[in-house]
């Protein structure tokens, strides 16, 4: 436990060090966001009629721009295959590296929401769900993404190559989330579909870190 | 960096301390006297109501918010052109109190809008070009403080900011012509009735206020930079002696 | 005592060497010798198991390697061409990071910085350090954890003279407290009682 | 010229090569528009008319997340310096990329977007502009992000403070980008837009390459 | 003749050295000595013109190299750290590149891929080298355009007795053509009748 500790600790202070990164995947969020309405034209209602789908693909785009921060640089100065090499088991690095990874990303994004959620008109009854949705969706996010940030590794400037990979997969948790938010939006019941994205979550949680264990060994061969 | 780099800066510092005090005594007094005749002695608006009173801060602010980022452009300039290393710090000073301001003005702006418009917030050009000079205070910071070592820093930020400045117009421009397309000018008008004198004035007052804090925060974040960087030059120089 | 059996490697689906046996008594070391392209990195980083073996058997005191990855991992420090330095961090931090994620909390750090001479650096962000500082953090790293196995990539790229001093001296310590070390180098290390290991172009 | 023209046939090589980024920048535009009736509903007159805006906001996202392969691993990889170093006008070479950066990014945007606007639902008057304003303006982002990309060489993983450079300059493309389609849909005259947007693609090409050249110059040092 | 007098340097705001000269004539080699961290690489890049001297004057045969940054980059190369080796392109091409940018085209290509002995990894794509044959293909970058200053930061690091040997020939015939070398290494590179510049710490 002790060690995987270290290996979190050691990556918030080098995303508080560099750069106030923290600071910036949210800022990619609200910038996103903020270009919707200056793309589709100021007219309340529409907004708020798009206003969950926005959300939720920004926080998709946000998340996975900010996951070639979780191997890449480590990759490219030797100090992933130093982890590999401490003798803690692959998928544990692994998944100290996710916990970082949405602390410094998915973590800021649900804090930024219901303000964004204010400035697309979005209705007080779907605060609440905006909120659970991302609270329980963001993990998966950083779940799944390790896989494709672990698997583009070997490739140089797999920033595009990962969104290829990424995107298709973080799909169904961008339709539980929006049907959530539009269900409590229109007085429905959200539970089933929170349910569905919590089932998603945790279902991702012993797979992906086990996934991208291996792809982080066949990136060092 | 040499020595001589530091001698007009010595200078600097003891004039800036004394204009600090005088800039911040004169904000504090301008403050208090402004906040008396804003709160008190100017009447609520026989539309608006009380809420009238959150123009005092907000349209100062607004003000501030331009002329600030005016003044990191200028003195972006001064840095790129004459290389006066001065410059440079009134620029990275002038960026968070520019930043502030105009979250002050955003806050206080959807604060109003609330019960003026019943929506904390519209997309109307001014509203929107205001936003996003936010976001360009927020990309000047950023860049200062990702890139280590100053000296480069405040190149690349200054290169930003004169970039920057060029697009703000047309930011405005575009923004404006954007939003007459879809919004219909009836939903919101910013100029609103013709000021009475009971109002100007407390806005003036305000005004200045604010401009002399602006003064004050910049000399004192200015100083502590001056001497944040002696002392890091001191600190390298001995670890190596 | 650390050995390989029958060792070959393929690289990019070319067979680099094969049948290549080593043994490496506790206190011993070997330096791995070739021109540029015989395998010397390959070999290592296949000691480290960060290469899989095309064939033959690692043992470490007669048993398999590979049955317990983890095990092996643990005991081993690798010091490749990257040097595993963050920019952000200071030296001090640098070093002390690896010692605590190995479990060996940050109580030899300073006895490390001090081994190297890079004391003085200790507060300075590793980014503005040269190319010979920049390596001695990085060597840093073996004495501020132990480690039974030491493999070594070209440890003095960029080293002036009295740094090869530091990395001798340190060597000769683990040695003497048999540990094992296995090198790649083109120079000199000026090590005592070495095997040598010469390797030939495939 | 000569030296320029083997600049751009170097980099368009190395596009070809480095697994298709041309072929890659495209895909994350089509996946991004993909995701929005995903996200917001299949109603055909809602996804009409937020069209232009969603094809010009991912077309934004493409263009901003492809700036990373113009100068950064060029400047990792010490080419950088080298190609400083060739005695060209540093401005010069800058150019040169851009161009190859365009030829392999804004160009296949340009050959997708008709199809992604069918899609989208929108209707035949929208196409001619829609084409236009992406041959127009499509360069501006290549110049503009330029200086962005120059700025945050430095700058390690810096790929969202990118964005948060970069995304604020382009909003005058975006905006002057969907006016014009918006007014073709309608049936209203598009010329002043497009006229707009020349005039700003015509403003970046001496501006963007100098500005970006002095950031270039400012990383090496 | 390349000059540098009162030469100063600043790197992260401090003073690593000040009041440097130096003069090489044509056909001359100079050779920077000095530890980890005394600036050899840091006045390499100033004489490359890629960092601005804090102080002090380069001259080229006389004339203010300042004055025309370009010209006097038409006639360097600089070979650092960095090998700027694209691993998407093979050997021949990527040293083809850079004679094609710098105006010389590709007819020295193979010359110079011979004068390292790397003919037979022409078309090899760069990613599968070794780090010694990755070093041969930046240095066989020298022999593919001509330049009169060669400015070599370690380049002898990872090449094994035969990439220095092969390198020595090739500094020995551009200095046999009047050309001038400045390097910094921290092993002889067995030069005749080089100069000496050693650097202290600051
Ligand atoms: C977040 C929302 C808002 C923002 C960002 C904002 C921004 C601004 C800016 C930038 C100015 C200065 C413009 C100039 O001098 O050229 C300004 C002035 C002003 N604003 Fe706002 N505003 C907001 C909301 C409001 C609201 C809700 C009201 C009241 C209905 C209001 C009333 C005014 C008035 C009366 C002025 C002074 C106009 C003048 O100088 O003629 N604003 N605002
Ligand atoms: N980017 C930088 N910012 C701040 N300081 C730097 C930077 N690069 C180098 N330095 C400092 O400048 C000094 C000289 O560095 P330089 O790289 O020139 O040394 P060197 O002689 O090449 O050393 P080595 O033999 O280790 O390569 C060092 O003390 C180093 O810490
Ligand atoms: N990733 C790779 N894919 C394919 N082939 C590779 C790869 N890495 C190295 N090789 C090839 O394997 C051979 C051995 O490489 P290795 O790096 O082990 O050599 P080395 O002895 O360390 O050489 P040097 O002295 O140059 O460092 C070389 O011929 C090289 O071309
Ligand atoms: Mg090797
Ligand atoms: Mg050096």
């Amino acid at each position: 436990m002790k060690p995987l500790i270290s290996i979190i600790a050691r990556d918030l202070r080098l995303a508080v060090r560099q750069g106030g990164a923290t600071l910036l995947a949210l800022v990619f969020f609200v910038l996103t966001v903020t270009l919707f309405p200056l793309g589709v034209g100021p007219e309340p209602a529409i907004l708020a009629r798009i206003a969950p789908g926005v959300l939720w693909v920004a926080a998709l785009l946000a998340a996975m721009l900010s996951l070639d921060r979780l191997f890449q640089s480590d990759f490219e100065d030797g100090s992933l295959e130093q982890l590999v090499l401490s003798g803690l088991p692959v998928g544990g690095v692994v998944l100290a590296k996710i916990i970082a990874h949405w602390m410094t990303t998915g973590f800021p994004l649900l804090l930024a929401a219901p303000f964004l959620a204010v400035l697309l008109n979005m209705n007080g009854e779907g605060f609440t769900a905006l909120m659970l949705t991302m609270l329980i969706g963001t993990p998966a996010l950083s779940l799944i993404g390790a896989i494709g940030a672990a698997l583009t590794l070997t490739v140089r400037r797999g920033g595009v190559l990962l969104s290829l990979l990424v995107l298709p997969l973080y799909i169904p948790v961008l339709i539980f989330g929006v049907s959530a938010i539009d269900a409590a939006v229109h007085g429905l019941n959200a539970k089933p579909h929170l349910l569905l994205l919590a089932a998603l979550t945790v279902a991702c949680l012993p797979l992906c870190p086990w996934a991208a264990a291996a792809a982080v060994k066949l990136s060092l061969d | 960096m040499s020595m001589h780099y530091f001698a007009n800066p010595t200078h600097f510092t003891r004039l800036a301390g004394r204009i600090q005090q005088w800039a911040g005594g004169l904000a504090a007094g301008l403050l208090i006297a402004g906040l008396y005749l804003a709160l008190v002695v100017a009447p609520a608006d026989y539309q608006q109501g009380e809420t009238v009173r959150i123009m005092f801060v907000h349209v100062p602010s607004a003000w501030m918010a331009l002329f600030c980022y005016s003044f990191l452009a200028v003195a972006s300039a001064v840095a790129l052109i004459w290389k006066h290393p001065l410059a440079d710090m009134a620029a990275k000073a002038s960026a968070p109190i520019g930043a502030g301001f105009t979250f002050l003005a955003l806050v206080t702006g959807s604060l109003w809008g609330k019960p003026m418009w019943g929506t904390w917030w519209v997309w109307d050009a001014r509203l929107t070009s205001v936003l996003i000079l936010f976001f360009l205070y927020l990309g000047y910071m950023a860049l200062w403080q990702a890139i280590e070592d100053s000296q480069k820093a405040a190149k690349a930020a200054a290169v930003l900011a004169l970039v920057g400045a060029v697009n703000v117009p047309i930011i405005k421009f575009s923004v404006d012509w954007w939003n007459t397309l879809h919004q219909p000018a009836s939903v919101l008008r910013m100029d609103g009735p013709a000021i009475h004198p009971s109002m100007l004035w407390p806005l003036l007052v305000m005004a200045l206020a604010f401009k002399a804090y602006f003064v004050t925060l910049l000399l004192a974040r200015m100083r502590m930079e001056l001497n944040l960087r002696r002392i890091r030059a001191l600190r390298l120089a001995d670890r190596t002696s | 005592m650390f050995q390989g059996q029958g060792i070959a490697c393929d690289r990019g689906e070319r067979r680099i060497f094969s049948d290549l046996d080593f043994s490496i008594a506790p206190g011993g070391a070997m330096v791995l010798r070739g021109p540029n392209g015989s395998g010397k990195t390959s070999l290592l980083r296949i000691a480290a198991t960060l290469l899989g073996a095309a064939d033959g058997r690692l043992l470490w005191n007669g048993s398999e390697i590979l049955a317990d990855i983890e095990k092996h991992r643990t005991r081993l420090h690798f010091v490749g061409h990257q040097d595993a330095v963050k920019g952000a961090l200071s030296v001090w931090e640098n070093v002390a990071v690896w010692a605590d994620i190995r479990g060996a909390g940050d109580r030899c750090v300073d006895a490390a910085l001090a081994a190297f001479e890079i004391s003085h650096l200790a507060d300075t962000p590793a980014q503005y350090l040269s190319a010979g500082q920049h390596r001695r953090v990085a060597l840093a790293r073996l004495v501020a954890s132990p480690a039974a196995l030491w493999l070594l990539d070209e440890p003095t790229v960029s080293l002036d003279a009295e740094g090869t001093a530091c990395l001798r001296r340190v060597i000769a310590d683990h040695r003497a407290a048999r540990g094992i070390v296995m090198a790649a180098t083109h120079i000199d290390l000026g090590l005592d009682d070495v095997e040598l290991l010469h390797l030939k172009l495939p």
